[in-house]
C-alpha cells in the first residue's frame, strides 16, 4: 500500500513524540507560517549566536506529516550556521520534486518524508516547519548576502 | 424513501468511469466543494462552441444572434429556476465575485455619493457613513465575510456579527444586532461547514424592521433544495454554477429589480455602457449594467442546462433524497468512539454537508486514508476558519452528498473512517 | 507568402461544418470580437470534467491533486507563451476584470491608506491624491477607458488622453501628457477598430522618465503576433481567453512580480487569504491573492490547449498570414467607390482589423447584406465609442481577419461590399 | 431572397424621404435614446395639446430600418393621445415578437417592418424611435395612470 510509503513508522514516531516542540523565550526573529487549506500553524523562532549558529525553537499544530516534518527540521538544522541549513532546505525540496536522491546525510529522519511527493497537496505539509525557518533566518539577517532565491506563497503579505 | 434512480443518475456522469487510487470504485463526497457534471451539461456548452459560436450582444451576424439568443434563453431558464424574472439576474464568474458586486455597490455609492458624482435612483441605500453597520454570522463561507470586512475597512463602516449557539445555529437571541445603522444583513442559506439551514424568515423580519437589505449566500441551497426568491423575500442570493452540475467559471446575482437599478456600476467596460465620450460615460439598466465585457456565454448554456437536469428530478426529491444520506450519515458517526460532529448532530434544517473531528487525529491524516480507498471527502477549514475557531478545531473533514451518492457511499465513509483510526492506531 | 496551411486548419474548426443563411459557407470575419475554437480545445477542456473535475487549491483527494495539477500547469504554459513566470499570471473572467483589477488597486491602496489599514510593501505606487493624472488614448476600447474614468470619478484623480493623428494613429507630440503627475499609462497594443499596432518602446520610455506605470492592453496582440513581456518592459498586459481560440470566461492579468506584490486585494473571498478571523483578514501572494472564490479550472486548461495550437503554428507565421490578408484586404477595399477606410490605410505596423465606412450606406444595412450570403462582419461602434467620434463616424463595418481565413474570405468581403452598395443602389 | 422581406420598398422610401425630421422649437419633454451597439441615436421631443393629443418632433442617425421606422412613427402617432400611440407601440412590438397579425389600421407602412422579425439584432432598430417616443410622453404627463409596465432598457440610468 502506497500509504505505507508516506506514513513510515519513523513519521509516525516523530510525530507521536516531536523533538524541540516548545518556543524558546529568547530570539531574534518569530515568524508565523500557516497552510491556508487546511489550518496547520507553526510558530518559529530563531537566535543567532555570535559563531553564526541559528538556534531554533517552534510550537505547531497540524497534521502528521507537517508535525512530524518539523520534528525532523530540529533535528537537523538547529544550530547549524544559514548555509547549512538553507541547503538542507534545498535538498528536502529537490528531494518532494523527485529531482534528487534523497541523502541521509543532509536529511536525517527526513529521508522518509520521500513518500510525500507521490501526494502533491502533502507536499506544502511537509516544507511547512522549513520555510518558516528560512523566513525567520533570513529575517534574523543570518543571510549576509540577501538570498534573492526565497519566496515564500504563504508568508503574511499584509 | 428516495425518489432518485441512483444508478440512472451516475450513468449521465462520465467521471464515475473512471477509478482512482489503487483502481477505487470513486465515492465522491466533495459536491460541496464543486458538483460532478453530467454528459447533458457538457454536451450543451460543447454544442454551443461547434455550432453558435459568437461574442453575444455585439454583432448582428447570424452567429451572434443565435449566441445571444442562448445566451439570454439561458438567463431566463436560470431566472425561473429561483422563481425569478430574465432581468434580474446577472452573471458574474463565480458567488465570490456576486458578492463582491454588491460590497462593491456599497462602496462606489459612498465615494460617487461623496464626490458628488451621478448616481441611479434610489442608490442612498447603499451610501454608507462612518459607523454605519454591516452584519454577517459567524458561520459565513470567507467569500461572505472578507468583502465586507474590507467594505467595512475602506469606509468606516463596522462589521457585526450573529453569534452561534453550541448545537451549530445563528444565536438571534441578542436582536440589538439589528439596529438602524444596519445597512445590509449578509449571511448564508446553508452553511457549508456545518450543515445548518438558516432560519430565513426570521432574519428578514428582523431585517424589514430596521430597513435593511438582506443578501443571502445560496451557494449550498440552489443545488439541494426547492429556492423561490419571492417566497424567500430576501433582497439578494448569489450561487454558483459549478457547484449545481453546471460549469466551472459562472455564477449568479439575483437581485430585486429595484434594488438592482439603484447600485451603480462595479466591473466596468464593454456592453455595460449606455454611451461613452472620453469626458463621460452613462451606463446601462441591469443586468447587462453589471455584466462588462464579452461573458461566458457557453457557461450560461451549460448552466441552463444544469437547471434543466435539477428540475426534471424534482428538487423536492433531490432535498429528500440528500436528507435520506445525511440521517444515514449522522446515525453511522454517532457511534463512531471519538467522533464528535461539527454543526447539528441531527437532521433538523440541516443540509448535507457533515463535518466531523476524531480525537487524537488530524483531518489531513483521516482524509489521506480515506482517499487511499477511493473516497473524496474534503479536509481543513472549508473556507470558514472562524467558525472552526468557534467549535475549538483547527480543522474537519467533511462529507457532503449529492444526487449521485447512495447509501453505499454512506457505509464507505463510515467504513473509511474506522480505517483512518485502525491505520494510525487511535 | 503565408506559412499557414489554411485547409487544415479549418478542419480543427467544428463551427465550419455549418452553413449559415441560405446555406452559405460560414465566411467568418469577426474574430476580433471573439474567434472559433478548435477540437482541440474543446477536447482539453471536455477531459478536464470528464477525468479531473474537482475544486482546485481545496482538497487532498486524488480528484483535487489531478484538477489543482492541470490548473497550474496551464497557468505556466500560458505564462510562458507570452515569455513570463507562472506566479505573475493571474486568471480572471475576461481582459475587463483584469484591467478593472488594476485600476481597482488604485482605488483599493488609495482608501486604505487613507485610514491607515495595512497595506503590501510597494502599495505607495498606487495610492492616488487629488490632481494625479492618468494616461489613456482615444482609441482605447471601453474596457480600457470607463474604469480609468470609474477610477478618477472616484478618487479626484484626472484623466487624459493621448489624441489621434488623421491616419489613426496615436499622436504623442504633446509629451507634457507625461509629466510627474502621471501614475499610469493605459493604452492598447493593437486597436480593435483602428488595427493600428502602437510603438510601445516609445510610451514605456516616455513613461520611464516619469516614473508612471503601464499597462497595456494586449486583446488584440497576444492572439495575432509573437509577444515578449520581458522585451516590451511593461509593467502588465491584458487578455481575453476568447479571442485566441480559447474557451470564453477567462483571462489573463500579468505584472512584474513587484508590481503585483504591492497590489491590495480586489475581490475577495475564499483562497485569497493566508488566515481569517472575524476580526481581521491577511492576504496570501500573488497570483492567489488576486484569484478569489473556486477559479475557472476547465477554462484554463482550454486556454492552455489554445496556446499550444497557436505555438505549433508559430506565432510569426499566425502574424505574417494575418498581415497578407490584411494588405490583399486593403488593396481590395481601396478600389471601391465611395469607401473610406478608417484607421491606417497602409498595413505598416498594422493589425487585421480594417474598419470601413461607405457613403450612403449605414454599417448596419452593410453588415446585414453581408450577412444574408454567409459573410459575417461586425457593425457598429465596436466598444471605442470615442475614436468613431473622432473620426467623425457614427459606427463603422468591420472585418477582421485570423488563422482560419484566406484570400478567398478577402474576395468574399469585397464582393460583399459591392453587393450591399448594389441593394441600396448607392 | 429573406433580405427583401426587411428591406422592402416602402421602408427604403421612408429612409430616403423621412417624414416629419426635425426637431419643434417648443416641447414639453425631450429624450435622448441610443442603441449602444451600433450608435443609433434619436433626440425626441413631445408637447401635449389642451385636447391631450401629443406633437412628437425627432432628429436621428442610423441605419436604414430605425431611420424608416421613425417616420413611420411620426406617420401614424403624431398628434395622437396617449392610450392610441401606445396601443400603437404594443402591437409594433407584438409584431416583431411575431404574437400576432399585423394590422395596417394601426401601425400604417409599419407593417412593412414584419420582415425585421426574422433578424433579433434589428429589432431594436425598429423600436429605437417608438419607445422613444413613449418615455418622452411619460416624461410629459401623459400617462394619467402612470404606467408601470414601461421599462425601456436603453433609457438612461445615471
Ligand atoms: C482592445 C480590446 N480591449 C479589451 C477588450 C475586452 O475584452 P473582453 O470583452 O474579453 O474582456 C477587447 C475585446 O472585446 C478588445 O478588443
Ligand atoms: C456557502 C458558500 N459561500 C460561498 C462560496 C463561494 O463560491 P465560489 O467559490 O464558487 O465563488 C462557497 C463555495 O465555495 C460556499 O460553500
Amino acid at each position: 500500500m502506497k500509504l505505507e510509503n508516506m506514513y513510515q513508522e519513523i513519521i509516525l514516531d516523530h510525530y507521536k513524540r516531536p523533538h524541540g516542540k516548545g518556543l524558546a523565550e529568547q530570539f531574534d526573529a518569530e515568524v508565523h507560517h500557516v497552510n491556508p487549506t487546511c489550518g496547520d500553524e507553526i510558530t518559529l523562532r530563531v537566535s543567532r549566536g555570535a559563531d553564526g549558529k541559528i538556534v531554533v525553537s517552534y510550537d505547531n499544530m497540524g497534521c502528521s506529516i507537517s508535525q512530524a516534518s518539523a520534528s525532523i527540521m530540529f533535528d537537523q538544522i538547529n544550530n547549524l550556521d544559514f548555509e547549512s541549513g538553507e541547503a538542507a532546505v534545498e535538498h528536502l525540496i529537490a528531494m518532494l520534486q523527485r529531482t534528487v536522491e534523497a541523502d541521509e546525510d543532509i536529511l536525517g529522519d527526513g529521508i522518509a518524508l520521500a513518500g510525500v511527493a507521490q501526494y502533491p497537496a502533502r507536499v506544502k505539509c511537509a516544507l511547512l516547519a522549513w520555510m518558516a525557518w528560512k523566513d525567520a533566518a533570513i529575517q534574523a539577517g543570518a543571510d549576509n548576502n540577501e538570498s534573492k532565491i526565497f519566496t515564500e506563497s504563504n508568508k503574511e503579505q499584509n | 424513501m428516495s425518489k432518485l434512480d441512483v444508478a440512472a443518475i451516475k450513468a449521465d456522469f462520465p467521471i464515475f468511469k473512471r477509478t482512482v487510487r489503487n483502481d477505487h470504485r470513486l465515492v465522491y463526497l466533495d459536491s460541496g466543494a464543486t458538483s460532478q457534471k453530467p454528459f447533458q451539461v457538457l454536451d450543451a456548452e460543447r454544442n454551443f462552441y461547434e455550432t453558435h459560436n459568437a461574442a453575444v450582444h455585439r454583432g448582428a451576424h447570424l452567429l451572434a444572434e443565435e449566441a445571444t439568443d442562448a445566451f439570454e434563453h439561458a438567463r431566463a431558464n436560470i431566472a425561473s429556476f429561483i422563481g425569478a424574472q430574465a432581468d434580474d439576474l446577472v452573471f458574474t464568474k463565480n458567488a465570490t465575485e456576486a458578492i463582491n458586486l454588491v460590497s462593491y455597490s456599497f462602496l462606489n455609492a459612498t465615494l460617487k455619493s461623496q464626490r458628488g458624482a451621478p448616481l441611479p435612483k434610489g442608490a442612498e441605500r447603499f451610501v454608507l457613513a462612518e459607523g454605519d453597520e454591516i452584519l454577517v454570522s459567524e458561520m459565513e463561507h470567507h467569500a461572505n465575510l472578507v468583502p465586507w470586512q474590507e467594505l467595512c475597512e475602506k469606509t468606516g463602516a463596522t462589521l457585526r456579527w450573529i453569534g452561534l449557539t453550541e448545537d451549530g445555529r445563528l444565536d438571534l437571541s441578542d436582536t440589538s444586532l439589528f439596529n438602524n445603522r444596519t445597512k445590509i444583513v449578509a449571511v448564508t442559506h446553508q452553511s457549508n461547514l456545518l450543515g445548518t439551514v438558516n432560519d430565513v424568515p426570521a432574519i428578514v423580519k428582523l431585517a424589514e424592521t430596521v430597513g435593511a437589505l438582506v443578501f443571502l449566500d445560496a451557494c449550498q441551497s440552489v443545488p439541494h433544495m426547492p429556492v423561490d426568491v419571492v417566497a424567500l423575500g430576501v433582497d439578494f442570493i448569489a450561487w454558483s454554477g459549478h457547484k449545481m452540475l453546471g460549469p466551472l467559471g459562472i455564477g449568479c446575482l439575483w437581485g430585486k429589480s429595484e434594488v438592482l437599478s439603484a447600485m451603480p456600476p462595479f466591473i466596468s467596460g464593454g456592453s455595460m455602457i449606455e454611451s461613452v465620450s472620453m469626458e463621460r460615460t452613462t451606463f446601462a439598466a441591469p443586468p447587462k449594467r453589471f455584466e462588462a465585457g464579452v461573458p461566458m456565454a457557453a457557461q450560461a448554456v451549460g448552466m441552463s442546462a444544469a437547471a434543466d437536469y435539477l428540475r426534471a428530478l424534482g428538487m423536492d426529491n433531490v432535498a429528500e433524497h440528500e436528507h435520506m444520506l445525511t440521517e444515514a450519515a449522522l446515525a453511522g458517526l454517532a457511534d463512531i468512539p471519538g467522533l464528535r460532529v461539527i454543526g447539528p448532530e441531527n437532521s433538523v434544517d440541516r443540509g448535507s454537508a457533515v463535518s466531523f473531528v476524531l480525537e487524537g487525529l488530524h483531518p489531513h491524516d483521516v482524509g489521506q486514508v480515506m482517499d487511499e480507498s477511493g473516497i473524496a471527502v474534503r479536509v481543513g477549514q472549508h473556507c470558514a476558519k472562524p467558525a472552526c475557531i468557534r467549535y475549538g478545531v483547527q480543522a474537519t473533514t467533511r462529507a457532503t452528498f449529492y444526487i449521485y451518492n447512495d447509501l453505499e457511499d454512506v457505509d464507505a465513509l463510515v467504513a473509511g473512517i474506522y480505517s483512518a483510526k485502525k491505520f494510525f492506531g487511535v
